[in-house]
């Protein structure tokens, strides 16, 4: 039983990666074939977990409102589920669903309101952190302070309008000492997943098998 | 006619130096042999600490992988690898602390088996599988924005002891970090997507910069297989310093770079 | 509700105002050059003017493919970049193909480029559906669909968004794969997604690649230009740029406008903060 | 004006601002809002992906891919998860995506993220057209290999390797800056141009009448 419970899944995990990497270095029509047919089987499987999070999230609430139970508590309750079945009714009653005129007033006058400014609520946060930590302590704090501030600047009109030079300047940034640290970065970061990868491939990778 | 793929020689030998290596450390590993030594990341020692100031404060402990941090298929999966370890390790501490654990689900709903599975083996391994709560493991759906908006909110009605954030992070963590500081926290964390890195760094009381949380993760795992990676990761890194060194010669006696790392 | 500090002395006192004060002059100053425009003019940046010349410079009848990542919360930061785009495209002989990988795409795209509705409306371009554009829809695609489709486009979409089999649209006839494609432009707001189009697109393809981004993501995209990437714009400021270099002017330029006092107090309060750190440091 | 743009304005400037109020205290208006938004994040997620499952699964086996009942059977297999004694059974769609995920994440990073990146380090340096362009591309240089050298775990950073990972440390610092700027200006344009339908749609439009 250890064979089908742990063996077979891994069985699986390594043929999957492999086959892919094999029709990398020598491409061939079936190995096409089966590159899009596995790309395409993760993509299904992917859509049909999309229940599991609403189970998750229903269990979640449902102890959240069992805690407190107060009129409150019910109506955030009522709150997710509302918002849920008003935009799966109009996305699927009305023609063209999503993208009916109808979904799109929803998504465009109400939705987009609400997430855009949960982007623009970290305007704030950011700004916070940045009052804390933009002091000028030693040269790594100074190095991230001057990158910072004049990459901002250039972004924002009026400075560069005041002070042209600040655009290349700015661009400088983004192109030079940027792209030296950033590529340190991607490398390292490339190698460590490499590893974990070559790893995940052999069936050694520790997440992979302790799984009861 | 099956060849070889035109361009891609440096790439093959990329993959069989690293293969190479991990064969020959892991099998050290599995040895027992002695491995090459790493330094010590604050972050990893703080965590134990966090989640003792938790429990001292009776709030609990928030564990999150990133509003994307469940992605299995795409190119970020050794990133959600790494932040499964790092919840196999956050619930262990849970259990053995007895420490109540909160886990903010990644938006890919197909992830949620790896992960409760995770904490699962992660309270099992302490003898406590009756702490799993199946309640605690929240689910906020596919966007950062409504992410950001059941974290929040769990953080101001439950409070937070320590926030551990390890994983795929996009544009929820300056949101997600500020308001656990916010709410009292200490935040621990890191993320191997650079872009977001700086804000680990500027909002978490301890950090794991880049790779520092593939090495975080390994420590944690306790297990010499994953410890090896980091010796393999330095192999990795000289090859790298080779290829540069190599690249300069050759472009120095007039052969262009484009033409070494091109076949 | 931060853990209390110290409230010892001036400098101590500079590096703890109540942030919410920086707040509060941010939005007031947010509604000040809404109110009265300030007008002030926009430097047109070299990646801005490499985009627009790479669409624009494409032979006609060339073939885009757009793979496209927009969504409705950080619409505001792409909207201009979109529509000036879009706009760019349809006055030119491309054909376009277009498929989504994020859920929201299929919705946003409708909202830009909806027959008669949208933004950019293609039929004021006399663009016909089917024979200039196909739009595909949306799967869950991450960079594994990206691969599939550098492959085979029908193994993830045997219809188009509306369900007409490939087949069946005379524009699709003769496209497959890469290999038939000569532009790509990804559209992301992720910014490691760059890493899928080099990975998938650029590295086994050789594609010319163009992006529209956010404005965060220029440092994770800057290695890549100029080289594998061949322009991009990032960003609503450069979003407004596209709308002056390709003359459709747009919102961009009312939101760079907008930008420009509401940072004010924000610098403030870093100068404050720097203050007091000199303080606590050098004067006590 | 019609009366959904009313709706729409007051409606739209509420959950805006109910957001924003999130920046005071936590309150039921922000509670009201949160809760809403995941409401509409999961029905979207599920109209789509139910969608995206016709068209790229049940429609192609409908009409002969019987290949495509595997991820169908697999897909389900993931809700095992919620029993404990089928559990082990979700290990087999996971490893499946992880598979391919590793595979394909290996091939494209191999070049993309390592080998062309070290190219284009060197070409910088020697392909550059004027003196100053080689200047940068020395300074891209020292960049890459000090903050490589930042990453180095095996070895204390005494030394050589300390001054070279300090270097490191200022160019990882000055990307950072560069990161925070561009997050920091992208979030300032989300909140005026949210406040900016605020002021356009309600203040102007339904309050005021104008425009």
């Amino acid at each position: 039983m250890s064979f089908v419970k742990r063996d077979l899944p891994l069985i699986i995990l390594s043929a999957c990666g492999l086959m892919l990497l094999l029709n990398f270095f020598v491409p061939t029509d079936i190995g096409n074939v089966v590159k899009a047919e596995l790309t395409t089987w993760t993509v299904i499987i992917g859509c049909i977990g999309t229940f599991l999070g609403i189970y998750y999230m229903t269990i979640s609430q449902w102890r959240l409102l069992q805690q407190t139970k107060t009129t409150i508590q019910y109506f955030y309750f009522a709150t997710i589920f509302g918002f849920m079945f008003l935009w799966l009714a109009v996305g699927l009653y009305f023609p063209g669903g999503v993208t009916s005129p109808q979904y799109l007033w929803l998504q465009n006058n109400l939705y987009r309101n609400q997430s855009g400014m949960v982007y623009g609520v970290m305007f704030f946060t950011l700004s916070s952190s940045a009052y804390r930590t933009f002091t000028i302590r030693s040269i790594e704090s100074f190095a991230l302070l001057v990158g910072g501030v004049i990459y901002m600047l250039r972004q924002i009109p009026i400075f560069p309008a005041i002070w042209p030079g600040l655009l290349p300047l700015g661009e400088w940034i983004l192109l030079v000492p940027n792209v030296g640290g950033g590529r340190g970065a991607v490398i390292c970061a490339a190698l460590a997943a490499l590893v974990v990868g070559i790893r995940t491939l052999s069936g050694r990778e520790a997440t992979m098998m302790e799984v009861q | 006619m099956i060849a070889f793929r035109t361009g891609a020689v440096w790439d093959l030998v990329l993959l069989l130096v690293l293969s190479a290596t991990s064969y020959y450390y892991m099998n050290k590993a599995l040895k027992g042999e002695e491995l090459p030594k790493i330094r010590t990341l604050a972050a990893i020692e703080a965590m134990e600490e966090g989640v003792g100031r938790s429990v001292e404060a009776d709030k609990p402990v928030h564990f999150a992988m990133g509003a994307s941090g469940g992605q299995l298929y795409s190119t970020l999966v050794s990133m959600t690898l790494t932040g499964l370890a790092m919840a196999n390790y956050v619930a262990r501490l849970c259990a053995k602390l007895n420490a109540r654990l909160i886990v903010h689900m990644p938006g890919q709903a197909e992830s949620i088996p790896a992960v409760e599975g995770q904490v699962r083996e992660g309270y099992l391994r302490e003898g406590k599988p009756e702490m799993f709560i199946r309640e605690d493991m929240r689910y906020y759906g596919r966007q950062a924005s409504s992410w950001t908006q059941g974290v929040t909110s769990s953080y101001a009605e439950e409070g937070v002891g320590v926030n551990i954030s390890v994983g795929i992070f996009y544009s929820d963590c300056p949101i997600s970090l500020e308001l656990a500081k916010f709410h009292g926290g200490m935040n621990i964390g890191g993320t191997g997507r650079w872009i977001m890195a700086y804000a680990f760094a500027m909002m978490c009381d301890y950090v794991l910069l880049g790779e520092e949380i593939y090495a975080g993760a390994a420590q944690v795992s306790e297990n010499p297989l994953m410890l090896s990676g980091i010796a393999i990761e330095e192999i990795g890194k000289a090859f790298v310093y080779g290829m540069i060194a190599l690249g300069l010669i050759l472009s120095v006696l007039g052969v262009s770079a484009a033409t070494t790392f091109g076949f | 509700m931060y853990e209390e500090e110290k409230k010892d002395d001036i400098w101590e006192k500079l590096g703890n105002f109540d942030v919410r004060w920086m707040f509060l002059g941010c939005i007031v100053l947010i509604f000040v050059p809404m109110i009265w425009p300030l007008g002030l003019p926009t430097i047109v940046s070299q990646p801005t003017k490499d985009y627009y010349n790479a669409l624009v410079d494409l032979p006609p009848g060339s073939i885009l493919a757009v793979s496209f990542g927009g969504g409705f919360g950080a619409l505001d930061e792409r909207e201009a970049q979109f529509i000036a785009t879009f706009k760019t495209i349809f006055s030119t002989d491309l054909k376009m193909v277009i498929y989504c990988q994020v859920s929201e795409g299929p919705a946003v795209l409708e909202y830009i480029i909806g027959e008669g509705t949208g933004l950019a409306d293609p039929l004021k371009y006399g663009k016909v559906y089917g024979e200039d554009y196909v739009r595909l829809g949306y799967a869950p695609l991450g960079e594994v669909g990206e691969t599939a489709i550098t492959t085979n486009i029908r193994s993830m979409f045997s219809t188009d968004y509306y369900g007409t089999p490939l087949d069946n649209i005379p524009m699709m006839e003769n496209i497959n794969g890469a290999d038939d494609i000569d532009l790509l432009w990804a559209d992301y707001g992720a910014c490691t997604t760059i890493e899928w189009y080099i990975r998938q697109w650029v590295v086994p393809e050789q594609m010319p690649l163009i992006i529209t981004t956010l404005g965060c993501c220029a440092p994770m995209a800057a290695p890549y230009y100029p080289g594998q990437l061949i322009g991009f714009l990032s960003g609503s400021g450069m979003g407004t740029e596209l709308e002056i270099t390709s003359g459709n002017p747009g919102p961009g330029a009312r939101t760079s406008d907008i930008k420009n006092l509401a940072i004010l107090p924000f610098l403030l309060y870093l100068l404050l903060g720097n203050i007091s750190s000199f303080g606590k440091k050098y004067m006590r | 004006m019609i009366i959904w743009d009313v709706i729409a304005a007051f409606a739209g400037s509420f959950l805006t601002l109910s957001v924003l109020s999130m920046l005071w205290k936590d309150n039921p208006c922000f509670k009201f809002g949160q809760q809403g938004i995941i409401g509409i994040v999961i029905a979207n997620s599920v109209l789509v992906n139910m969608k995206s499952l016709l068209d790229t699964g049940i429609r192609p086996l409908v009409a002969g891919r019987i290949t495509l009942i595997v991820p169908l059977v697999f897909g389900v297999l993931l809700y095992t998860r919620l029993s404990k004694e089928y559990a082990w059974l979700s290990k087999y769609p996971t490893s499946m995506m992880v598979g391919v995920g590793t595979g394909v994440m290996i091939m494209g990073t191999l070049r993309g993220q390592v080998i062309d990146q070290v190219k284009k380090t060197i070409l910088d340096v020697f392909t550059a057209t004027d003196a100053m362009g080689t200047f940068n591309g020395i300074l891209i240089l020292i960049g890459t290999v000090s903050s490589i050298a930042f990453w180095i775990f095996t070895k204390e950073h005494t030394g050589g390797l300390g001054i070279v990972s300090k270097i490191g440390r200022v160019y990882l610092m000055i990307s950072l800056g560069a990161n925070w700027a561009g997050e920091h200006v992208w979030y300032l344009t989300q909140v005026l141009a949210r406040l900016a339908f605020v002021y356009d749609n309600l203040i102007m439009k339904v309050l005021l009448g104008q425009g």
